[in-house]
């Protein structure tokens, strides 16, 4: 809107703002804290803020313990890839759905999202047996494929919204400029839909980063991602808060980072103006 | 803008979706079908058979109906939370505000977290009573510790939940705020609204899509949901929290009894399948427009 | 190079039959102008030929070619959108240099075009903002620019000057008359302004809810209306209706004079009283109730200063009666 | 060059052998170990499909001593008698040894082993005015515990496990169950949960919880109370003889103020302790038996005992498993050394019970509906530990749920 | 009700100065027409009444009440959008009773409202359609029916007929001429059209690059312009104006004289060739390239039919010339 607001007011929005993020924020500010503290000091009660112990131990440790950089590399190809792979389907059919609607196109999108609906146990041992038979099990291909599918119906939904907000008359005049269809959807469609598409790639990467089921069921050694990584450091014998805080920070530390990259993606609004 | 060539083109590019959907579908169900009638456990391979009754011990489990009711519960809850939530939170972050990049990113880092870190995180660091910083505070505050995991196992789970899903909320609401042209909003201001009719004339409705699509792909994950249940209250006390996916989740992994956790998907499917539909005849329509 | 034969041409949006049912014949090089009530039928009508609709029965044809359901890129056609339809994520260059870049054109060529239809347009100080930034007359030169860097076979304008000031208006207005003689390109112009019509035209359609009225050079319908809903539509203030036994007298059942037809007289004629006098300047309009014509508006000099309340005596020009029958229709 | 996958579970002892892997690799240059490790829960699902379907990913497994008699009997794993003369199978423990050996084949060597004991606050105890017996009867601990128990302070008499879960709440009731006399099944299958013995057990530890146990005791599990005992919250804890090490570790606030007696009994002639193995195993589909095997007698041989004593001190090297070990006097001086040979001895899971049953195992039934049926059963208990029903109820529901199951798996005619 | 005082408000979008300084009084129950060239401000002019823009520095004032910092919602004006802004959610019915809605009217009266709304401006078929599903007249028509509904202080008009045809306009036209004679609010509106801009106002503001121009009544404007730019932008077609000696011989830098004070004399005056001619119907212009005067534009009747290539003679009438100094300002 073109009128500023006063100081006044942005400063109590600013307070109200930061207050509710931080409310949200605090459990995983805790868990970073608590990743610097000793295991006792992770669960001395009181609680313990400026007097504890810090120490830089519990990541010397989760760093020593295993192979963190190959995790994090597996990590990356599989939500990445999956993403990126899930994209280039879901773009064209969100398309569809978006600007030719017809009389099924509800159920079908209905019917894409019903796709994820066998619960995961469920369907835990055909899958398994599948990709032994395929031989894509514990391959990074394999999980690329299989979490491309999980989120698929996602990804579709989330761009089939964003689509819906763009007025056709602006694809029916790139159209008429001559575009075929991948002109459009390359240079008009996407480039309108960027805050859209960045926060679906977003959020798909981190519905991959953190899946927990499926990649730890369909891999071992080579295609293992941070999951398993966690996984080898949630709940052993002893006391663990302090290293599994530590295992923690460092799985989700990338994908912060990665937020805080596309975070100006993210929330970039795009003026429609020049359509009435 | 749906002619002919068009719609052509649009079936051509769904086409794959559609496609490696069905595969991703049918192979998984047909043999989810096919187990759930079988007599499969992975511990007895030397019993095998065709049995119906893995879909009776479903219904005859003692624990099922609750089950069920704890499925729709957490779901319902979980989407109340993060609806109402996420659009307050949306609006507020959607302002201008000193810092608001890094205010996003520390909204909607919960969603980076693991879910079972999450559900860990929360039960032994906040909810333990014990460890717990709530523990702490109330003691701090002179009251007994908050049982919060053994008297309000499925409000528990709930928060725990909305936590986690909070941020993918309010990031789809905040995007479909932006969409929302400042022009509308300057006719609304024009014809004498005020703030609370700006939001609930002009912006609630124009952001219905973003919130149907905010509850039906919540719903279908929260469906699904086990893993923080397994984490924190193992379904208990009792079975105060179990909910369907829990029960086959106990059965698949626990239990070692594929048959059974088969019977109990295709149950599952059904129950989504019934709430979808409740949900398309009730907020579908959003979709379009 | 473009001529475009619409036969029995239908469309309805689900219930609403918007054009019923409709045959046209475009000739190659011809400027036509579609006029028609709001809401009758225009941009539909475009938008079809544009392809960026299917009929819903019917063909259409452009050079013997037939596009009943040819894309739209595949029928070489240019556009002014009525809501501009500007790309909001590129500049105003790039929005122009947008089809020229479809068609593969090298970014000397784009850089030279984009830059003389600028020229054209008043857009040069302009080029690197992005439409939001523009005032509403600013976006529709672009939504023009947009069209006429290439060279369609045909172009389709819906009111592309409507939101101009008068002065760029005309300027504009020359400006296409211009591009079409040079181009000799077929043009399908929809505009509510009588002044384009009736100068740029070649052939004015007028439409009325999805029908054609009449089809006909501007002097024709002018002149010659085929019945009462386009002499009423053609001509600003429009036409005077009279029936009764006025009308009867002239062995009609309507007759019609114009405006501009209505002579002020001091002996004879009917006489009446001013209501409403409107001063342009140039001109004043009088409504005069009369006793036997009933209300008439009359087209005065800008000296006239005749006021509310006066006597006036009004008679029609010779030869400048149109008489209409029973259903409208002229005689 | 020969690449073998293993999986393990992230226990302390785990961890440090993927540490001293120089050794292994020295003396076996042309083997490459991959490891996969998991927590318990996730690796026992992980090698159970794998195995089950023979999916082949793994060359060593990680397997409990629940697992190996019901796996050994599928023909799933490859024996191990024929390891070379260094590995001495007989200096295993013989409890240990017996657990892992199905028709006279061995089939899994034992990592690290522990069996259940008391460890209290000795502090507290002299405060209180009492001395806790090397043996002590479960009268003995209810008596302490009331004496300890100081709610004012935080401080509970006794800590026990709570938490659902065959291997949770229902591995440390169906131990102490033992000393009550009670049992699953008798002779013929048929679900004892009915049987007085059983009521006692639950009335016992119901009784014992509430009045001396923290609140919100149907969440604990070994990590929960772990912490509240370092806490200095726990007058007594009932639990793994492995947790002795923590207790006295560097994390704990009253490392120095612990004692350790045998888990207790009820004058029937059997103490209320586990018996539990962390061992390597082969699956017998695995393409690569011989550096599997050459893996595993590195691993478990007394070499790796006296490697790990060298490298980190006799208090870190994995317990439970060979005689020899508590022969060697270095190893006699860790506090806790002896009670836990005592208590691992004082299991015998051929004959866990005072009354004969038909199934091997202390703590568990080995059966493939246990794990299944033991939860069920936990969640129950759990349940009644949280007050929502009462013992009696909680008796019933287990014997309907456990029957029904045993008929559904035909053990019952 | 509704006296609006600005001054010395300025506007600035970033670098940008796009009313670099203007006072302007409005009185209350004015009709006030802004007119000025595409871009040069008067929807920004507008907007900053509204209470949509910042000013950039400046002070406002309705009613002697100050508003340069009050939210739109406290000023009391209601306003129809150039681009509409219609809320695509919201039926037609909606939409117009959206503001009666808001000032807690009661449904009946809602109803009623919006059903004598709907009649005047020829939606009555469309209450129920969402604004998608209309053409951009009924769009543009919905937007005024909004704004008039209910009763604000003053009403903002941003070009509302710029996409209705000549006869619903001339009716539009009408309407807001007698809302406004009924009501006797103040209104501003913003139009391109010299019609409108004419025959509706009570008081013109030519406004040029976000400067006033000249402020004064249609009729001051059009015999009196302040300047050559006031002068060739009120009036269609514009004011002829001719520098060099006869403009000396005439004691000033520039004469002007609008096209239709031409008369085309057999004797005298200056002989041209003509040029373009364009047929209206009701009038012919043509333009005729004199050998004194340059290029003039001339308004005669539509029966003249000089063509390209005829000569003919023009005289000004006489009084009808204007002067202009070396500013060109009027002298
Ligand atoms: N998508 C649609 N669904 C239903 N009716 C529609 C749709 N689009 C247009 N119409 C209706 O079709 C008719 C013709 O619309 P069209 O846009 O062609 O009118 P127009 O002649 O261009 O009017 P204007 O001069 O106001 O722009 C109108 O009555 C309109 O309400
Ligand atoms: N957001 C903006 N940022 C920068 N410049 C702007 C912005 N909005 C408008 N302008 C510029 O301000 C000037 C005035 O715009 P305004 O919309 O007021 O013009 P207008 O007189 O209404 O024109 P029109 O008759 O074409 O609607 C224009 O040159 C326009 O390009
Ligand atoms: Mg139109
Ligand atoms: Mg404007």
């Amino acid at each position: 809107m073109a009128r500023a607001t006063t100081p006044r007011r942005k400063a109590l929005t600013t307070l109200a703002a930061w207050t509710v993020a931080l409310i949200i924020f605090f459990p995983v500010l805790w868990m970073i804290l608590t990743s610097f503290k000793t295991e006792a000091s992770a669960v001395a009660m009181p609680p313990e803020f400026l007097g504890a112990s810090w120490t830089l131990e519990n990541y010397a440790e989760v760093w020593q313990r295993s192979d963190y950089p190959r995790f994090f590399w597996n990590s990356v190809v599989i939500s990445v890839g999956s993403t990126l792979l899930g994209l280039g389907l879901a773009i064209p059919a969100a398309w569809s759905m978006a600007f030719v609607p017809g009389r099924r196109t509800k159920d079908l999108l209905m019917w894409m999202l019903s796709t994820k609906m066998m619960p995961a146990v469920a369907v835990m041992i055909p899958i398994y047996l599948l990709f032994q038979w395929l031989g894509i099990y514990d391959s990074k291909i394999g999980l690329v494929i299989a979490l491309m599918l999980m989120n698929l119906p996602i990804i579709i939904w989330m761009l089939y919204t964003y689509f819906k907000e763009i007025p056709s008359e602006i694809l029916e005049a790139a159209r008429m400029d001559g575009a075929n269809l991948w002109n459009e959807v390359l240079y008009v469609l996407t480039p309108m839909a960027v805050p859209g598409i960045a926060s679906t790639l977003l959020l798909n990467v981190i519905l991959a980063w953190n899946e927990a089921f499926w990649t730890i069921t369909l891999t071992t050694t080579k295609a293992a991602p941070l999951s398993a990584f966690i996984a080898s450091f949630s709940a052993p014998q002893g006391l663990f808060y302090a290293k599994l805080s530590a295992a923690s920070t460092m799985a989700i530390l990338p994908i912060l980072i990665l937020g805080w990259f596309s975070q100006k993606q993210l929330v970039r609004g795009l003026t429609f103006g020049a359509v009435k | 803008m749906s002619t002919q060539s068009t719609r052509f083109a649009a079936r051509l590019m769904v086409a794959p979706s559609v496609l490696v959907l069905l595969v991703w579908m049918i192979v998984p169900l047909g043999l989810t079908i096919w187990y759930s009638f079988r007599i499969f456990r992975l511990l007895s391979p030397e019993r095998t058979g065709w049995t119906y009754r893995n879909y009776t011990w479903f219904f005859n489990a003692p624990d099922f109906w609750l089950a069920l009711v704890n499925t729709l519960l957490l779901v319902g809850g979980v989407l109340i939370i993060t609806v109402i939530l996420g659009t307050l939170i949306a609006l507020l972050i959607d302002q201008p505000v000193h810092g608001q990049g890094a205010l996003r990113i520390l909204v909607i880092a919960p969603f980076f977290v693991m879910p079972p870190v999450a559900a860990s995180i929360w039960e032994n660091l906040f909810m333990h009573p014990q460890n717990g910083l709530f523990a702490a505070l109330s003691r701090g505050l002179g009251y007994e510790p908050i049982l919060f995991l053994e008297d309000y196992p499925m409000a528990s789970v709930i928060g725990i939940v909305s936590w986690e899903w909070l941020p993918f909320a309010t990031l789809i609401l905040l995007t479909a705020l932006q969409s929302l042209s400042s022009e509308q909003l300057e006719a609304a201001e024009m014809d004498g609204a005020g703030a609370l009719n700006r939001f609930r004339y002009i912006i609630l409705p124009h952001m219905t899509r973003a919130i149907t699509v905010v509850i039906l792909i919540q719903t279908i994950f929260l469906l699904g949901i086990f893993g923080e249940i397994f984490t924190t209250t193992q379904g208990g006390p009792g079975s105060a929290s179990t909910t369907l996916p829990y029960m086959i989740f106990k059965q698949a992994i626990v239990a070692k009894d594929i048959g059974r956790a088969a019977a109990g998907g295709i149950i599952a499917v059904i129950l989504a399948n019934l709430v979808a539909i409740v949900l398309m005849r009730g907020i579908g329509k959003n979709l379009d427009a | 190079m473009g001529k475009i034969v619409l036969k029995s041409v239908r469309k309805a949006f689900g219930e609403v039959d918007v054009i019923p049912g409709l045959d046209l014949t475009i000739e190659d090089g011809e400027f036509v102008v579609f006029v028609g009530p709001s809401g009758c039928g225009k941009s539909t009508l475009l938008r079809l030929i544009a392809g960026l609709e299917d009929l819903t029965s019917g063909t259409m044809h452009i050079d013997a070619r037939e596009v009943t359901s040819a894309p739209p890129a595949q029928r070489g056609l240019a556009m002014v959108f009525q809501s501009y339809a500007l790309y909001p994520h590129m500049s105003v260059r790039k929005n122009i240099a947008f089809p020229l870049k479809m068609a593969g054109a090298s970014p000397e060529e784009q850089e030279k075009k984009v830059t003389a239809a600028a020229k054209v347009l008043n857009l040069t100080n302009y080029l690197d903002r992005r439409p939001g930034q523009l005032s509403g007359g600013q976006r529709q030169r672009v939504a023009i620019g947009r069209a006429i860097v290439r060279e369609p076979s045909a172009f389709l304008f819906d009111e592309p000057l409507s939101n101009l000031d008068a002065a760029l208006r005309v300027t504009m207005r020359q400006e296409i008359t211009e591009l079409h003689q040079s181009l000799k390109t077929t043009m399908i112009y929809v505009t509510h302004d009588q002044v384009e019509a009736m100068t740029m035209a070649d052939k004015i359609v007028v439409l009325n809810a999805g029908r054609i009225e009449q089809v006909g050079s501007p002097m024709e319908l002018y002149h010659k209306p085929a019945n009462t809903f386009v002499a009423g539509f053609i001509g600003s203030p429009k036409m005077n209706l009279i029936g009764g036994a006025l009308a009867a007298a002239e062995g009609a059942d309507q007759i019609g004079i114009r405006p501009e037809h209505l002579g002020i007289v001091t002996e004879g004629g009917w006489e009446g009283t001013v209501g409403l006098s409107e001063h342009l300047g140039s001109d004043t309009f009088l409504k005069v109730t009369t006793g036997q014509a009933g209300v008439l508006t009359v087209r005065a000099p800008g000296e006239v200063m005749l006021r509310h309340g006066d006597k006036v005596r009004l008679a029609p020009m010779p030869g400048k009666l149109h008489r209409f029958g029973k259903d409208g229709v002229a005689l | 060059e020969t690449e073998i996958t293993v999986a393990t579970v992230n226990n302390g002892d785990m961890i440090r052998m993927q540490g001293l892997m120089d050794d292994f690799y020295a003396k076996h240059p042309d083997i490459k170990v991959n490891w996969v490790t998991l927590e318990e829960n996730v690796l026992r699902q992980n090698v159970t499909t794998d195995i089950a379907t023979g999916g082949g990913q793994y060359d060593v497994l990680t397997i409990g001593t629940y697992e190996v008699p019901i796996w050994g009997k599928q023909g799933w794993l490859a024996s191990l008698n024929d390891l070379p003369a260094d590995y001495d199978v007989d200096d295993l423990l013989p409890a240990m040894r017996g657990g892992l050996t199905v028709d006279g084949n061995l089939l899994a060597s034992p990592f690290y082993g522990e069996s259940s004991m008391v460890m209290y606050r000795t502090d507290l105890m002299e405060k209180a005015g009492l001395t806790m017996p090397e043996a002590p009867t479960w009268a003995d601990i209810e008596k302490a515990a009331a004496a300890m128990t100081d709610r004012a302070n935080d401080i509970n008499g006794i800590c026990l496990r709570g938490k659902a879960g065959w291997g949770e709440n229902m591995a440390f009731l169906t131990a102490m169950s033992n000393s009550f006399g009670a049992r699953w099944f008798d002779e013929n299958w048929v679900t004892q949960f009915d049987q007085p013995e059983w009521k006692a057990t639950l009335d016992f530890y119901l009784n014992l919880m509430t009045q001396y146990g923290p609140a919100g005791a149907s969440n604990n599990g070994f990590n929960e109370n772990l912490t509240l005992f370092n806490q200095g919250k726990c007058g007594m804890w009932i639990d793994a003889t492995v947790a002795a090490s923590f207790v006295t570790g560097k994390d704990s606030t009253v490392a120095d103020k612990v004692g350790f007696a045998l888990a207790p009994d009820n004058g029937l002639g059997k103490r209320g302790n586990w018996l539990w193995a962390w061992s390597l195993a082969i699956p017998a589909s695995s393409q690569k038996q011989d550096a599997a095997k050459a893996f595993i007698n590195w691993a478990t041989n007394k070499d790796y005992l006296a490697l790990v004593a060298s490298k980190e001190g006799w208090a870190n090297v994995p317990p439970g498993t060979r005689t020899s070990l508590y022969m060697n006097e270095e190893y006699a001086k860790v506090p806790f050394a002896k009670m836990t040979l005592d208590s691992i001895n004082a299991a015998d899971p051929t004959n866990p019970t005072v009354k004969p049953v038909p199934y091997v195992g202390v703590q568990f039934v080995a059966i493939p509906e246990f794990a299944g049926l033991g939860t069920t059963v936990g969640e129950i208990f759990s349940a009644a530990l949280a007050g929502q029903k009462t013992a009696d109820e909680a008796l019933a529901e287990a014997q309907a749920a456990v029957s029904e199951e045993m008929a559904a798996a035909g053990y019952v005619k």
